[in-house]
């Protein structure tokens, strides 16, 4: 079923879509405008084109349980996790309180953190799925996303279900100082275990990503792939630029240039996402029997011919 | 493109090219020349015989860097499907030279790797004649250690020159990158099929030209220095390659005879090129053959019998 | 060198220079002001303990970041004997800004990785502020699979202002270089030691700055980042630091109370800077207590243990 | 006993020590002249100097045998395989008959082949001691060689002592084609077997260390240390330069330039190559038990204090 029906049949959650929906509350058949071409497009055109402009191939910001719907086979994706939240263990309160900051962007995005995860299918392969939403306090890293996240790279080794993450952050979230920070080392331990059970998992890096999180869990993945023109890095631009009083190359730190320096395998742009994914697992989700347990080199005998 | 026409076959160009030129008249005069032209074919299929089936190591390498030869994406295009396409070292960059992903080979869930030429100067430019960097080398490693980690057999398609000789390449630690990758290939606990496709230059095709099999297209060559390179040390003068080129023995034969290269995979007359088809269709009978054989032996063993073959390449004396 | 004046130490000085001032005299004279002396030395005394005996957070910061803090080379010196350098990446380059060396402390035979900031303008300049680039952490990670690979506990100090911001860092892979030691760390099956002397600044002091024990010094901090960053972040205002300092909870006390660190070292009064052999007693003291427990420790015990200890911080709330 | 008296005692065989000692045939007391500070030298003074001269540091060549000599604890080193020696494979006859090369190396060096190994103590240590000879065909590593270098490995791995090479070599021995080549992987896949059984490796690269032997088992060592201005490099400078058409940068491929390339550990100099050597292996060479069968995280338990 659409986006849209599924949402309307979970009511009394208030979960939106994408950053282009903010038209949302107007009558069915509204038109939008890319900020980027300037055409107006039919939202329904949209929602078909996982948000992606038609004209000018324009990435729309895609909030996470539509991302997570976008990727999953349809009417498979099952959350987990979905009340742990978080709390205010330093009482950060600078500027503005930390609560503050928590309770409205639950209020925003009807989310109880910022990053939804769960069971699905992909592409017929049973996997964990998860996605973060950069508009609860920039998708921020702080216990609870740390925790959701070491779940589900739990969840993925005892099931054996490869893991996709799609990723989007502004960093560690500094409200929870140090907690935050160690959650770096709490989701790249996860990500090494996962990665000695040899369950695959594969990164989806979408605009932005950037800080302590990047620096993560998100590069561990045996497949990166990232959306065209997203953004990514460690330091964000301007603290480059007020390092090295400089001004930064052009397409630094795009998608693209990454791809260039080696750091990750794929631009894919939206639309071909689940089906490059699913083609992924296709190579690394194997058979539940362990390689160790049947000696054999291969996963595949030769005897099978390859077609599950 | 014009056909490139290596000098050896300059006679027989020749001859092919008086053929169509009577064919041309007969159909444009509707003259009686069928006896000639019958006269001709046979004389060309005789000195096409003479000519390509006793070719000279010499000539075998200008078969091997012939332009039209098919190349690591001909052979993907043509034998592999379901590819995802495997970018960067993660530590460096990415370089084209290398090709490494995720293909299907008739059923086969396999990594493939391999050298990757360019088609045109642009092209080559791109993808530096097919000759890594430390970087590419580096991708092929990862590549590696992703299908032993997942189960996957590694094909490898070698055709390269020879790593970069280069100042960068160097900073890089081409050195260490090659070494490296003899390491990994050497322990890795999935089955490899190396496929020698055209040339096989030293260190650089070594690094990820060797494993379970080495499957030779009858003229590919392999070998531990160019032909040229050898004669400039040898006789101070490259064109004496011709020469140095039987004495290396580095031809699909000598590689066979030497006890490294396991199967010899015929190419049409004239070389791979006049029918990629053919020999695509043949390399893949090729490659399924020794995965069927190596996917189900137990990787304890696998890894334990490429080891004492390794061990076991060498001729010396011992003894007082 | 000119003694380095913390600005909240400024009445201390101006009072311990009126004393040198008086004892000149004192001497020059003959006079008899011993009375004056003594007096102005128990004020002095009181005020030292006055200022020093409850830093604020922010004032931990400026003793952390003193120029003639103990740096990590003091402490290799101090404490290490038959020390062996490691240098290199063995992938692009040799970052001085990151130590990594075989050593042995208190005839505990070890691999030893810490930040290494200069002692002198053009020292920091080579060694970019004990900031490192991508190979720096990488020489690290090399360090830490060699201990790992023979058995050598290792111990790090940790000491910098964060992992470099600039552009090649960036290409050359800076988050990949650090959660590769985060996930290396993590699993790494001999005991770590990490011990926070001065700076602990986010990713960059984190990639090194974890395991099974982590050991603060009194006036070091640790933080997700910098409190002028974070003041810049939410007041537009850098000079806001001292409070955001406060809120990040970023000293060793709070660390300790957050279930981060272990244990707190004493620093003499005013700092570490004030009597250093007392501080590298105690550093050795508490490194060679905590590899005595680690040591013996079955290693799949130990390993286990420190994936429950990471996976167990953290503060949220499950439920409606 | 001084490396002289050790040869004289060996009658019979006609070693020889180092590059200098070519006028090792005139009477005792010979004076030698540095080719780089252009001093003389007493021989005796030379000699005891590792072949280094005291005014300037200039490394002179140190022939195999002496050099092994150098290194381990005087008289404990014992040559293994001394009789493996090469054949003509190929019956290689461009220019020179390949045999004809190996007649007169075997002449000018009184050696089988182009490297010595065998076994010994250092600093107190059980290794295999291996080194290089650069008369011999340039070092270059045929059949024979990769059999010694591989059959140093096996021993270091049956016996568990750790291994130290000394390298020299011009590459690979093209006299012997394919067979040369396959060498590289060969001593590579030893290496690796080494490198498994955790049991220490160190080499020293020295001048010159080039082409395919550069790229194998040298570089695959667990320490890597090199000799001062040591030229070390896959292709030669030569064809580098030809390649780009530019000249090189200063200091290309010396020691010290791939130190600052992340490439080795450290530049020594040849009078603490012995005294580098033992102290790491003080640290990576541990008692004979495996850590697996004890299960302790460490080494060395902090019982034992750790001055063994
Ligand atoms: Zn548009
Ligand atoms: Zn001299």
């Amino acid at each position: 079923m659409p986006i849209s029906d599924w949402f309307k049949a979970r009511e009394g959650r208030r979960y939106t879509v994408a950053s282009a929906e903010k038209s949302a509350d107007l009558p069915d058949g509204v038109w939008l405008k890319c900020p980027s071409c300037k055409h107006t497009i039919y939202q329904g055109v949209l929602e078909e084109n996982v948000y992606v402009c038609p004209h000018c191939a324009h990435h729309f910001e895609l909030y996470a349980h539509a991302r997570v719907l976008s990727l999953a086979d349809e009417g498979t994706f099952e959350e987990t996790e979905s009340t742990l939240s978080s709390l205010d263990p330093l009482r950060f309160s600078a500027n503005k309180p930390y609560t503050e900051s928590l309770a409205s962007a639950k209020d925003k995005t009807g989310m109880a953190e910022a990053v939804v995860t769960g069971r699905a299918l992909l592409g017929g392969h049973p996997v964990v799925l998860g996605a973060m939403d950069f508009r609860f306090v920039g998708a921020s890293m702080g216990s609870a996303v740390g925790e959701k996240i070491a779940r589900a790279f739990a969840l993925a080794e005892a099931e054996r279900r490869g893991l996709v993450l799609v990723i989007a952050s502004g960093g560690a979230r500094m409200q929870e100082g140090m907690l935050s920070l160690m959650q770096m080392a709490k989701t790249s331990a996860a990500a090494e275990r996962l990665s000695r059970a040899r369950v695959p998992y594969i990164s989806i890096l979408t605009n932005p990503t950037y800080g302590g999180v990047t620096a993560s869990f998100p590069v561990l993945a045996d497949i990166i792939l990232a959306e065209p023109g997203a953004l990514i890095g460690f330091t964000g631009p301007r603290v480059i630029e007020q390092t090295i009083r400089q001004s930064l190359p052009k397409g630094f730190q795009t998608a693209e240039f990454l791809e260039e320096h080696g750091m990750i395998d794929e631009v894919v742009p939206r639309t071909e996402l689940a089906s490059t994914v699913a083609r992924v697992l296709d190579y690394l989700s194997g058979p539940e029997v362990p390689l160790a347990a049947t000696g054999a080199a291969c996963r595949v005998p030769a005897s099978t011919g390859g077609d599950e | 493109m014009a056909q490139f026409v290596m000098e050896f076959e300059r006679p027989l160009v020749d001859l092919e090219e008086k053929l169509q030129e009577l064919k041309r008249l007969d159909l444009a005069a509707d003259l009686e020349l069928g006896e000639e032209i019958k006269e001709l074919e046979a004389e060309i299929e005789q000195l096409r015989v003479t000519l390509y089936q006793a070719l000279s190591p010499w000539e075998r390498v200008q078969v091997a860097r012939h332009p039209g030869r098919p190349k690591t994406q001909d052979y993907v295009e043509a034998l592999c499907s379901e590819v995802v396409e495997l970018n960067g070292d993660r530590l460096y960059g990415d370089d084209e030279a290398i090709f490494a992903g995720l293909a299907t080979i008739a059923g086969h869930r396999c990594m493939v790797i391999g050298h990757r030429k360019g088609k045109s100067t642009k092209e080559n430019i791109r993808r530096n004649f097919g000759s890594p960097h430390p970087e590419g080398l580096r991708k092929a490693r990862r590549a590696m250690l992703m299908a032993e980690k997942f189960g996957l057999p590694v094909v490898t398609f070698v055709d390269t020159q020879g790593a970069y000789p280069g100042v960068e390449a160097e900073e890089r630690g081409q050195a260490w990158a090659i070494a490296e990758n003899l390491a990994t290939l050497s322990a890795l606990r999935v089955p490899i099929v190396a496929v020698g496709i055209g040339e096989g230059g030293s260190g650089g095709a070594l690094a990820i030209g060797f494993g379970d099999r080495l499957i030779m297209l009858e003229n590919a060559y392999y070998s531990v220095i160019s032909p040229e390179a050898c004669a400039s040390i040898l006789y101070k003068d490259a064109g004496r390659a011709p020469e140095t080129a039987s004495c290396l023995r580095m031809t699909a034969e000598d590689l066979v005879g030497l006890g490294i290269a396991d199967e010899i995979i015929a190419e049409p007359l004239g070389g791979a090129h006049r029918d990629p088809s053919a020999v695509f269709a043949a390399v893949e009978r090729a490659v399924i053959a020794a995965l069927s054989e190596l996917c189900v032996q137990d990787a304890d063993a696998l890894v334990e019998r490429r080891f004492e073959r390794l061990s076991a390449i060498g001729v010396y004396a011992e003894g007082e």
